[in-house]
């Protein structure tokens, strides 16, 4: 044990560090940067008049009314729905399930669904709530293949969660004579919430931004009115992102870059709710 | 009258047997204390007496326990119930993570009381039973973790208390204690005795010998001998039981 | 002219207008992200004065929109190309009729890098050398000896869409006939980038690319073999003499969905408006007459 | 204070647990109901996709251009795509989300950690098309001046790119698994001695280890399946390379292509979406099993 | 010649005091026993001797604490050398999620030795000195937690002899052991004062009594009086410490 090895040591932890710091650094960056260039492009176009217009071929006239509006109803069903099948389905297998073949079978599943590409998603969607179940090319179809197409990481991340529960605290409260699930509602997914919401966080994230799967369900380019039904047929921020940016015009770009940071503001703000929750929750065994 | 009795149980944790073949019949109101070294199987009979051992996967249980008559291993038996009135506390510590009311609170929520002064009340009484009362009433509502380890397991106690049970498994509930918080819980079970049942695991000898009426002694997953506190400390039948006893001396 | 375009226009804005409490329903179309924009500038017109009607306008390309028109899912459907046999059939399965209407032209503009100081045009032969299907030209002295010995790289848009498709046709005699080994986006903005960044860049895709760039790339004038040498623009797009790089751009119309007054409306009021809203959006406006011919297809 | 329940009771039917426990089997069915919907939608067309081209052609062949007149289907120039950009994509991510988590739960002071985790968490967030640009625009220049030789769009970029989007996924995961690991087993380490260091790198990351591979298991998931960040930064070059400064096109950015292009639907074209679609679900099922498999092995031996 | 001089010390949790002006020294190659009620801060002045408390958020210290003659709060002190020559054994256990085999090894790694043999030796005498070799030397390879509580806790003095400190802290190592497994480490913690020093907290009075050289007597933050354990246990100066002492038997 020289002190040649201690020395190595004491460094090696103070470079860890330095490293740790710096790959942090290296994802806020990214991110400082990506929100210059948008915020940059975006910033003169952004106001009032652009959230309350109607898209239009003139760029100074556009807005992302509709676009707004069909993602926020997108999103309020998108995300209810999958939180409940996601928490219930990691709330089954790790709670309920015997570790058996059934419990794997539906793990590896919903592993699988995580890779499986968000276009297929809408091929599912398109037969299944489209045509099938007769919802029609609906916000109604496309909240329900989205909340299919995050459902895996919200189970991944509610299972993981359950699982660093201590089991010392089931025990404390099955030994009150709670039941399973008093057990599970009044000490578990407490204890559970927080990394549970960080699922959310990120399977709306993803859900907010998603476009391919929508275009196939059947969300239109360009409309001039709002819906307000479930069963209206709708356009989201992403698509209206899109379709500007592959216009010609370079202006478009900038109406682009303003509405990117729309919907960045209306993720940050759904998100709000879940942070301030998590870090509320938040403790350390 | 026996309120609890054992017969023939075996107790394995996947192939491993932990407990062979078992017999032993506990009063109602009563102290009774299960000695033996560490990893015998006393934790583990005691768990078997309010089922907890459900919760551990691959445990497998043959022989059955009877209290009040019933065989609790039975199919249609309650077990919420059961563990209700059969209360438990824990070798460490294990505290929920919420507030030090909550805490307490939390088992007479559970069985549907939700007035607040009476649940006032029996955090009061029960922290008061469990010696913890006078450290802890101006900080009701700080978080559990913040507590010393002594007073985490007499928040534990308290815990147990409050949901009023007729039976109580404590396992070495005092290991963690120091003599007057200790003499303070031994008085506690000592009155307690009146009215309810009570199972405890210890390490302690003069503790066994103080409050116990009946001791069973544990070896290697065998209940070697079990009888009146006095007899097995004076003249106890098994050499085994002998040499234990001695040997904290020896 | 454009002077003499706008007024259709005001007359549909003030005519309909007046009959606008009348007018309403939902109108949907589909198809063709090249024609969207059109369509799009004219729902935002009609929008203003027949408040009641609601018109929707996806974009899930010419076939994909030619699905759910043949389905009867869509009033109207957008195309950069006409409606193929299939198509056809299945609409006749589902007895859907249609009439085809043409609103505009688009121009294929070959363009290469800013700083290509060497290529003053290509003929037809040469882009068909360059982009035949087993073309192995590498290097810019492989299309005209002279050219120096600089590498080629070639940029185009994905093989989904209806300029490769138009492309390949004009050029290489069959429809997605081409060289694989170029590489293919499928947005036009990118490729921009793409012959933009690259020395050696050569790159084909819709003339409005162009024309929002003009600073950034170098147009190609075509040679057709007729020693003419043309760079499109609007007017030589308009009346078919830049050849063979200009497309007709479509929508259809279902027979049954016309005889909605909603829709109707729309149609009579999209024709009326075509020359005005299509330059807007950036694409080449037929002459006068042909609009009127329209007009008369669908009474 | 005294109670004189009876201690055992016989179980009343209870129908509140009843319904919980069937309504969370029933939430769990919806998982394998969405594959066997996916199997549904995609088998049909697969088989006569099958029918005409043969799964030697498929497998083996080394061009893939069903979209061209003179049509090749080689699943392999696809797969080399995908597995180029998911490579590139863990080896951004796995690392710099890894460091990020044991920076944010071990370093960071709380203050720091809360803020900066959800600022991080925009990344997930941001729609993937303004990635593509960003990675066309910012990122492909630096490459290219780096390597000269790299193409315009190039696989390399769109990696980075598809890393850093996934970045938040493996760093906000893996830091919620060290978070639960108890603090006695930190104190356990520190008290023999330990750096920081070692005590993040080998006993908190191993006592979370369970989540962390969660963490990389979904973010390489959503990896594989990006599309609009390699349909725009990487081009749509199918070609089979593992030159990460060549342009590619992935699996799923076909795909992309194809359900969103101009593809008369009937044709042969329209059904290797279905195809490669299929291929790409067999895959990443085969990962999964084998990947269950290992950690189950590696459970077990502990 | 003391080894250990603690000055004026002085530790806040927050806003909240724990330790008050605390002075003591403690001798080279001797054992020292902290006793006093729980919540007192025994654990927190155990703490304080290798800067555990760092860890905890928003811990305050003033005063000072010489080891070997310097003072362990300065800035320049290498926390990670302070903390292997003093070894920490916790109130609960707290083994890694580890098999028994690493987590012995898991200190002698960390300090640069990757022979397996010479681990191998390692895990043997450590294991043995902590009368944990016999029970496990079957199933090194298992994970930790499947052994019993006192089990544990052996394997974690095992754990913390196993990087040869020269001082060992103690945090009520045995409490949760048998009387004969307990016997043992006091056998073993008589030996080990031969060459180390060794600060035990524990509510054992005959412990205390049995090991001891010094005691010290700690209340509510405060020491209250230090001094050979003889005298403590038999003519104490301070009537607190008498109370405490004989309240044990009251
Ligand atoms: N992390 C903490 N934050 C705030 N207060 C604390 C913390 N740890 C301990 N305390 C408080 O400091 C006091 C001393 O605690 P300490 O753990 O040192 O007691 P102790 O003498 O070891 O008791 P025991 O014998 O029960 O282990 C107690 O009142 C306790 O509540
Ligand atoms: N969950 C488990 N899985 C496998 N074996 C176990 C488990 N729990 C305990 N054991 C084993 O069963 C035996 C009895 O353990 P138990 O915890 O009942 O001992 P104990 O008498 O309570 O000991 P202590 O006094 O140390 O707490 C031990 O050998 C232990 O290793
Ligand atoms: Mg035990
Ligand atoms: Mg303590
Ligand atoms: O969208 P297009 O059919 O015009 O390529």
């Amino acid at each position: 044990m020289s002190s040649g090895r201690l020395q190595l040591r004491k460094t090696m932890d103070k470079l860890s560090k330095a490293v740790f710091f710096l790959a942090t650094s290296f994802g806020i960056i990214a991110l400082a940067i990506l929100l210059y260039n948008i915020i940059s492009q975006g910033i003169g176009w952004l106001d009032w008049q652009f959230l309350t217009s109607f898209p239009s071929r003139f760029p100074e006239k556009a807005g992302v009314k509709p676009a707004l509006i069909g993602s926020l109803w997108v999103i309020g069903f998108t995300a209810p729905v999958a939180f409940v099948v996601g928490l219930g389905t990691a709330l089954y297998l790790e709670e309920y399930a015997q570790k058996g073949r059934f419990s794997r079978l539906i793990q590896i599943n919903i592993n699988n669904l995580a890779g499986v590409p968000s276009i297929v998603f809408g091929i599912l969607g398109l037969g299944l709530f489209v045509k099938n179940l007769g919802l029609g090319r609906s916000i109604l179809s496309a909240a329900l293949t989205m909340a299919l197409l995050i459902l895996p990481i919200i189970v991944v991340a509610s299972q993981e969660a359950l699982r660093s529960v201590p089991q010392h605290l089931r025990n404390a409260s099955y030994a009150l004579g709670a039941t399973k699930w008093q057990t599970i509602w009044r000490v578990v997914l407490p204890a559970a919430f927080p990394s549970i919401l960080t699922g959310v966080i990120l399977a709306v994230s993803r859900a907010i931004g998603e476009t391919a799967p929508l275009v196939v369900v059947g969300a239109v380019g360009f409309m001039s009115f709002v819906p307000n039904s479930p069963f209206d047929l709708f356009t989201v921020l992403p698509i209206q992102i899109f379709h500007w940016t592959a216009r010609p015009q370079e202006e478009f770009r900038y109406i682009a870059a303003a509405a990117i940071m729309v919907l960045l503001a209306v993720l940050f703000t759904l998100n709000a709710l879940a942070v301030y929750l998590r870090n509320k929750y938040q403790k350390r065994f | 009258m026996s309120i609890i009795e054992v017969t023939d149980l075996n107790l394995f944790y996947g192939e491993r047997q932990a407990l062979f073949n078992v017999n032993i019949s506990i009063e109602d109101k009563s102290i009774t204390a299960l000695i033996g070294p560490s990893g015998c199987g006393k934790s583990t009979f005691l768990r078997t007496l309010n089922r907890m051992n459900d919760m551990i996967p691959g445990v497998t249980i043959t022989g059955t326990v009877e209290v009040a008559g019933n065989n609790i291993y039975e199919d249609n038996i309650d077990v919420e119930v059961l563990r209700k009135n059969i209360g438990m506390v824990f070798q460490q510590p294990n505290p929920f993570p919420k507030s030090i009311y909550d805490n307490i609170a939390f088992g007479p929520r559970l069985h549907g009381i939700t007035n607040r002064s009476e649940l006032d009340g029996i955090v009061e009484t029960s922290l008061k039973a469990a010696v913890l009362w006078d450290e802890v009433k101006d900080v009701l509502k700080k978080p559990a973790y913040s507590l010393s380890g002594g007073q985490q397991q007499r928040l534990c106690i308290a815990r147990a208390l409050a949901v009023n049970p007729q039976i109580l498994l404590m396992d070495e509930p005092t290991s963690a204690l120091d003599p007057i918080s200790t003499a303070k819980i031994e008085e506690l079970l000592v009155e307690l005795k009146k009215k309810y049942t009570i199972v405890i695991v210890t390490h302690n000898m003069q503790q066994a010998a103080r409050i116990s009426g009946v001791t069973a002694f544990f070896l290697n997953g065998y209940l070697i001998e079990s009888g009146e506190t006095d007899k097995i400390f004076t003249a106890p039948n098994d050499p085994r039981t002998e040499d234990y006893i001695t040997g904290r001396f020896g | 002219g454009c002077g003499s375009a706008n007024k259709p226009a005001e007359q549909g804005n003030n005519k309909p207008a007046a009959e606008a409490p009348k007018l309403s329903g939902t109108i949907k179309a589909d198809g063709s992200s090249t024609v969207g924009p059109i369509t799009e500038a004219v729902a935002e017109e009609f929008k203003k004065a027949n408040p009641g009607v609601q018109v929707t306008v996806g974009i899930s390309g010419t076939g994909g929109g030619f699905k759910k028109f043949t389905a009867g899912e869509t009033d109207i459907n957008d195309a950069s190309r006409k409606i193929k046999d299939a198509e056809k059939k299945a609409a006749e399965e589902k007895k859907i009729e249609y009439i085809e209407l043409e609103i505009a032209k688009d121009g294929i503009a070959v363009v290469v890098n800013k700083e290509n100081t060497f290529v003053d045009k290509l003929t037809v032969a040469e882009l068909k050398k360059i982009w035949e299907p087993d073309s192995k030209v590498k290097k810019w002295s492989e299309v005209r000896p002279g050219w120096p010995d600089q590498e080629i790289k070639l940029y185009g848009p994905g093989t989904d869409s209806g300029t490769f498709d138009y492309f390949t046709e004009a050029i290489n005699g069959k429809e997605k006939a081409s060289r694989k080994d170029y590489t293919a986006s499928e947005d036009d903005n990118t490729l921009v980038k793409g012959v933009s960044g690259d020395k050696g860049g050569l790159g084909y895709f819709g003339y409005a690319y162009y024309e929002e760039n003009k600073d950034k790339l170098k147009l190609v004038p075509i040679d057709n073999g007729d020693g003419k040498a043309l760079a499109p623009n609007i007017g030589n797009i308009k009346d078919g003499t830049y050849k063979p790089l200009s497309r007709p751009l479509f929508i259809y119309v279902s027979k049954a969905s016309l005889q909605r007054p909603e829709v109707k409306a729309f149609i009579k009021f999209y024709i009326e408006n075509a020359p005005k809203l299509v330059k807007e959006v950036g694409y080449v406006p037929l002459d006068e007459p042909k609009y009127k011919e329209l007009l008369t297809k669908i009474q | 204070m005294t109670n004189n329940q009876p201690i055992v009771a016989k179980k009343t039917k209870n129908k509140r647990d009843f319904g919980i426990r069937s309504f969370l089997l029933l939430c769990a069915s919806v998982s394998i109901l969405t594959t066997v919907g996916i199997v549904f939608e995609l088998l049909f067309e697969t088989i006569n996709f099958f029918r005409e081209v043969s799964l030697f052609d498929f497998l083996t062949d080394t061009e893939w251009s069903p979209t061209f007149q003179d049509k090749h289907f080689g699943i392999l120039t696809l797969l080399s795509g995908s597995f180029l950009i998911t490579l590139g994509a863990s080896l951004v991510a796995l690392p710099f989300g890894l460091a990020t988590a044991i920076y944010l739960s071990e370093y960071a002071p709380d203050r720091v950690r809360r803020t900066i985790k959800p600022i991080l968490e925009i990344l997930a967030g941001v729609p993937t098309i303004v990635y593509g640009f960003f990675a066309l625009t910012f990122v492909t220049p630096i490459i290219r001046a780096i390597f000269p030789t790299a193409g315009v769009f190039n696989a390399l970029s769109a990696s980075i790119v598809v890393g850093i989007m996934i970045l938040p996924m493996v760093a906000s995961l893996s830091e919620d698994a060290m978070v639960a690991v108890p603090r006695s087993l930190r104190d356990g380490a520190y008290a023999l001695g330990a750096t920081k260091m070692e005590v993040a790198t080998k006993v908190v990351v191993p006592a979370g280890l369970s989540g962390i591979i969660a963490s990389f298991v979904l973010a390489l998931s959503r990896a594989i399946g990006e599309t609009m960040i390699v349909t725009i930064a990487a081009g749509a070059t199918p070609k089979l390379t593992l030159n990460p400064l060549e342009s590619v096109q992935t699996m799923t950015a076909y795909i992309v292509q194809v359900s969103l292009g101009d593809i008369q639907h009937g044709t042969i074209e329209y059904r290797t979406l279905f195809a490669v679609g299929m291929t790409l679900f067999l895959l990443t099922l085969l990962i999964n099993i084998i990947a269950q498999w290992i950690t189950r092995r590696y459970r077990e031996e502990y």
